[in-house]
């Protein structure tokens, strides 16, 4: 078979051991119940936060609206139980920071708010898009693979552009987490309903759904769900990450490159995570808002799951739902273990952008110790964008943040590839991204002081 | 042997078998200060070049018009250097009228060519090896090449060790060195390369 | 602020297994078939030779680290590579105080003084060979041995008379010259050990041999152009050697695959050149060399196309 | 007292070679032998010397716009009339010294000395500082040579000083060796002035 394949760079990490996917694949998504109380952040989303809209002691209903966006660039916030809102105070955040967050007292009862309205297929194909987009955004939708786009931003394309492609991201290249197979091979059905719903917003030529070939049971089950959708299309492609990561699906399924510093529309495409799809078609077909996802809780707990979750739940409840740690743990990451961010407690809340839980143990989260820099170039070959990070990192460090731009630091994806093939242990994204912090600084500097001179 | 031939080769030995930093030992002082980026050597060298070529012809012509008829060639040093200093101010004047992009480039470095010895040296080599005219003009501007060729190499490798870390006894000046003596054992290899064919 | 439960680190949170104590092992082991070769075909005093240099860099490491004040790092066996690469191109008949000097060379000047492993722009065992080669050339050229005292030329030498060795005396090292470069199955072997293990890719050797080949092929010959033996230039002198060992040294060659190829292509070139009309028989160590010198050249202006740059749509 | 700070700023402080680092071509070029060194260190300082005297003498008489071409001349004079005595009476030594005795007219010292001194003291201070200049200078120039000299040949000033066994390292005597020579030479040099410094600044 001919597999699809971005065109550069790529690493295969922990490909031939049984750790990773292994630990959960196998495993069915079993709902995990709510605990007392949910802390739900106002800040689920790339862009502008939410403003709490409840008071303490209001009562709410599933699906509620508790948080509105304050620009355009964000999505409300539901309430994921039905209950009391207890407070509304700041919380650690999964980002690291003290936030917002909306705490509610789960009665048990889950009593669904009476305003949500779900719509058959009938009523949906006299719907125009811009109808259908604004259903998108009250529910709330936001990528769900962890980047956490708004996704009615993503389907208000500008007049200029044309999108003829729309392209689903079923990739889930990041090792551990199996939350995107399992929705693949439990909702199928689902996931065709949220593109068939997304194609009729965008009419595109063709939507492409991109799998690895790791997952030949996903890939199956899609292609049944999508026969005689018009358009759709299962495209297989050679397991390598970053897969999943827009621009290289976009590369892998159509051929298209989406120009250095723009967005994929700029390509014809949107791309579209399957969790998203799924939420799109709830949303419309249900008319459930995003207020739960599903979860890989995996690595160094007892039993690895792949978990329903409702947003708001602590990491400390979804843990012991796992039958909670085992062994000497050391590391506790939002996402995968790749890209995801670790957190110093676990008593942070699950966003809607949260596609794993991971725990390493000691054996694996050890923070190695660099050594010099060998220029062996291997991160130069495994760099999917085609950079030479090493030479990025090593300006970074002698704060030559000319040089670092040189070398185009920011069109770096943070995807981890170069930290991981390097043999001498060196923390080269973390060179990149505070080049990049810089390099943006610096960038913001100039430009506010041409606008000055303007004045 | 055909005479473009000649030349080639003429070119060939004076940048890699006799470079004129790495084994005539001229305009070391340029090679180390110039040579801390890549954008500044070149422009240094383009400049060393031109005043080479120029000053070989001029120093030439004074001196088998000049020197030689009135049996003065004791004074070759004294006007050589000045017939130098002149030449580049001169040409600094010159370049500043005729193209402000390209003064702006190299005009700093161009007072700093009267020291560079590798113009004087050359010049006097000239006269020394008994060239005409031609092999004159072509010494200069080989010279010159070969000059631009060994501080572009340099700067190369000096840009790269700024992202290095060298210990501090030897920051500077000394790592710089180092780094020039082992890059003339790489040009070691190139003696012999033209004895064949001259 | 209270003692956080977890450790927080810049991701990614797995690395790969290959570190640069792996690889250097694995250069090491790639180095055995030759040694062993030099074992059976010059007898015990080549791996005397051998413990030389690598006592010789290995000292001089440790020295240099103690006189910086830097943590100790002979463990990541880099001084080891450095002596055994550097004693495979010594001739099996040196006096032993030779390559001593020539490791202390090659550790303490032509690497330590630039900040140790990664940061030297010339590769130490090569440098320390041209070093050893131009203080004393005699001793550096001497290859007659007590196991057949017959020869006393190089397979280069013996082309440049005119009376060329076979191609499997080449291929077996049933020839003369330095110690780990005169059997090319052992060193073959040794490459595609490392191919395997992923140590080493083949843009560099692919170049230099091309660039070898093509030159001797197209100029070597002496009866005109298009008259010269590419097979007899790979598999004679260091040709092998410098390609799969030497001309791709991690950190004294280009990093991006375009600039890898044209680096060995180049330096195979360059060998050529200085093989046919250069002073010395043997080109390979002062071609390399040379290119090492033009790497931050090469890696600074020749850069792999970005992803999405000048390519719109 | 001036004389003293004279002679230190010649040796030590303002070394012309490891601290300033100039002249580096000479000292790269004739350091092969220690009797080369010598004598390339003597005519420099020789040529310091008369410069500097002679244009301490004319300072007031130098129009500062014509300032540099005049240095440049009278340097250029002494240049000269060491070439010629070196021509008629030390004809070896010229011979291996080369195109670096015309050369001393461009050895940044000699200007830099004259324009940042003698132009501005009297003719006495100018003096001392030409020779105390030159001879930092030439103190350089021999412990460079003379290490080249012993690794690279196992002589001294020609006469053999490492036994019969020792077995010269050539390279030293080549191009390499000077760089590398010269560049831990200035390392040395350096460590053991700022370790002095630094003693007597804590004495202090």
């Amino acid at each position: 078979m001919n597999l699809l394949k971005f065109s550069r760079g790529g690493v295969s990490p922990l490909h031939s051991e049984h750790e990773g996917k292994t630990l959960t694949e196998k495993k069915p998504v079993v709902e995990l119940p709510a605990g007392k109380t949910v802390s739900i952040p106002m800040v689920q989303n790339l862009g502008a936060p939410c403003r709490p809209v409840v008071t303490v002691g209001q009562e709410v209903g599933v699906g509620e609206v508790i948080g509105e966006p304050l620009g355009f660039v964000a999505a409300p916030v539901h309430a994921s139980v039905s209950g009391k809102v207890i407070a509304v105070r700041d919380l650690l955040h999964v980002n690291g920071k003290l936030l917002p967050h909306v705490i509610i007292e789960n009665d048990g009862e889950y009593r669904v708010n009476s305003a949500l309205k779900a719509h058959t297929w009938e009523e949906v194909a006299a719907l125009s898009p811009e109808a259908l987009g604004k259903i998108v955004l009250d529910a709330g939708i936001v990528g769900a693979g962890g980047a956490t786009f708004p996704t009615h931003v993503k389907l208000s394309i500008p007049a200029d552009k044309k999108v003829d492609m729309l392209v689903i991201n079923g990739a889930e290249c990041e090792p551990f987490l199996t939350a995107d197979y399992r929705l693949m091979l439990e909702q199928s059905q689902d996931v065709i309903d949220g593109i068939r719903l997304l194609m009729q917003i965008l009419s595109p030529d063709k939507a492409l759904i991109g799998i690895e070939d790791n997952k030949p049971k996903a890939i199956e089950a899609m292609q049944q769900a999508g026969k005689g959708v018009p358009g759709v299309q299962v495209c297989v492609m050679r397991t390598k990450y970053p897969q999943g990561s827009e621009k290289q699906l976009i590369e892998a399924c159509t051929g298209r490159q989406v120009p250095s510093g723009k967005l994929p529309a700029d390509a014809g495409c949107v791309v579209v995570n399957v969790g998203t799809c799924a939420a799109v078609a709830d949303a419309v077909l249900r008319g459930m808002p995003m207020v739960s996802r599903i979860t890989t809780v995996t690595g160094a707990v007892r039993e690895p799951k792949n978990v329903r979750v409702r947003i708001g739940t602590s990491f400390s409840e979804a843990i012991d739902f796992c039958g909670g740690y085992e062994g000497d743990v050391k590391k506790l990451i939002s996402g995968g273990p790749m890209m995801g961010v670790t957190q110093f407690d676990d008593g942070v809340h699950i966003v809607k952008g949260t596609s794993g839980i991971l725990v390493l143990n000691a054996g694996y989260a050890n923070y190695p110790d660099e050594s010099s820099c060998l220029h062996c170039g291997k991160c130069v070959y495994a760099c999917p964008m085609g950079l030479m990070p090493l030479k990025i990192d090593l300006w970074s460090r002698k704060k030559n943040w000319e040089m670092a731009e040189d070398y185009l630091a920011m069109n770096c994806i943070e995807c981890g590839s170069c930290s991981y093939v390097c043999p001498s242990k060196r923390h080269i994204v973390q060179g990149i991204r505070l080049a990049k912090a810089e390099i943006g600084r610096i960038r913001r500097e100039k430009a506010a002081k041409q606008k000055e001179g303007g004045k | 042997m055909s005479e473009i031939l000649r030349v080639l080769i003429i070119v060939i030995n004076a940048v890699l078998v006799e470079n004129v930093v790495m084994s005539k030992f001229l305009g070391i002082c340029p090679f180390l200060g110039v040579s801390k980026k890549i954008d500044t050597a070149v422009s240094m060298g383009i400049a060393v070049t031109f005043v080479l070529a120029l000053s070989s012809v001029i120093t030439f012509l004074i001196h088998y018009s000049i020197l030689v008829p009135m049996g003065m060639e004791y004074m070759q040093t004294i006007v050589f250097i000045l017939v130098i200093a002149a030449l580049v101010q001169f040409v600094e004047m010159f370049i500043k009228k005729a193209s402000p992009a390209l003064y702006k480039a190299l005009g700093i470095y161009l007072p700093l060519i009267t020291t560079n010895c590798c113009v004087l040296g050359i010049a006097i080599l000239n006269i020394q090896n008994g060239y005409n005219l031609f092999y004159t003009l072509l010494a200069g501007i080989s010279g010159g090449i070969s000059f631009t060729f060994a501080i572009v190499l340099f700067a190369g490798i000096r840009e790269r060790l700024d992202t290095s870390d060298i210990p501090p006894a030897l920051q500077g000046f000394p790592i710089a060195l180092i780094s020039a003596g082992l890059m003339s054992i790489a040009f070691l290899g190139f003696s012999g390369l033209t004895s064949g064919l001259l | 602020m209270e003692q956080a439960k977890f450790v927080a680190s810049s991701s990614p949170h797995v690395r790969g297994r290959q570190t640069v104590q792996s690889i250097m092992l694995d250069v090491c082991i790639a180095l055995l078939p030759s040694a062993l070769f030099a074992l059976y075909r010059f007898g015990a005093y080549s791996w005397a030779v051998l413990f030389s240099c690598v006592a010789g860099s290995m000292i001089t490491e440790w020295a240099c680290n103690k006189l910086m004040k830097k943590p100790n790092s002979l463990k990541d066996l880099s001084a080891v590579v450095t002596g055994l690469m550097l004693g495979m191109c010594c001739p099996p008949t040196v006096p032993l105080w030779l390559p001593f000097v020539g490791g202390v060379f090659a550790i303490g000047i032509v690497k330590m003084p630039f900040g140790g492993l990664g940061h030297n722009f010339l590769n130490p065992a090569l440098a320390a060979r041209a070093f050893l080669l131009a203080s004393w050339p005699s001793m550096m050229t001497t290859w007659s041995n007590a196991v057949d005292a017959v020869s006393g030329a190089t397979p280069l030498e013996a082309y440049k008379l005119g009376q060329p060795a076979g191609y499997s005396d080449l291929l077996f090292g049933h020839v003369d010259g330095s110690i780990g470069e005169v059997c090319k199955i052992a060193l073959l072997v040794g490459a595609a050990y490392l191919i395997i293990r992923k140590v080493i890719n083949l843009n560099t050797p692919v170049g230099f041999v091309v660039g070898v080949a093509g030159f001797a092929w197209i100029f070597g010959g002496y009866g005109g152009l298009f008259t010269g033996d590419p097979l007899y230039a790979l598999l004679s002198g260091g040709a092998l050697m410098g390609a799969f060992f030497m001309c791709n040294d991690y950190t004294t060659s280009p990093c991006t695959p375009a600039g890898q190829f044209l680096m060995g292509l180049l330096a195979g070139i360059l060998t050529g050149v200085i093989r046919r009309f250069g002073a010395y028989v043997e080109g390979v160590t002062y071609a390399i060399l040379f290119l090492n010198v033009c790497t931050p050249l090469i890696d600074r202006y020749i850069r792999p196309k970005a992803f999405g740059e000048g390519k719109a749509k | 007292m001036k004389f003293k700070s004279i002679v230190k700023n010649g040796i030590i402080t303002e070394n012309p070679t490891f601290r300033l680092v100039l002249g580096t071509c000479p000292t790269i070029a004739v350091s092969t032998s220690a009797a080369n060194g010598l004598g390339m260190g003597l005519a420099a300082t020789f040529v310091l010397l008369g410069s500097n005297l002679v244009i301490s003498l004319l300072r007031n008489f130098i129009p500062d716009k014509v300032r540099i071409p005049a240095f440049v001349v009278i340097i250029a004079s002494f240049v000269t009339i060491v070439e010629l005595l070196m021509k008629a009476f030390l004809p070896a030594l010229n011979e291996s010294l080369g195109i670096f005795i015309p050369l001393i007219v461009v050895n940044c010292i000699i200007l830099a000395r004259a324009e940042a001194f003698a132009s501005k003291n009297g003719p006495i201070a100018s003096a001392a500082d030409g020779i105390f200049m030159g001879l930092g200078f030439t103190m350089s120039l021999v412990i460079i040579s003379s290490i080249r000299e012993i690794l690279g040949a196992g002589t001294w000033f020609g006469a053999q000083v490492l036994g019969a066994s020792f077995q010269p390292a050539t390279m030293f005597a080549q191009a390499p060796g000077g760089f590398i020579v010269f560049g831990f030479y200035i390392a040395a040099a350096n460590l053991i002035v700022g370790y002095f410094e630094k003693r007597k600044g804590a004495k202090a």
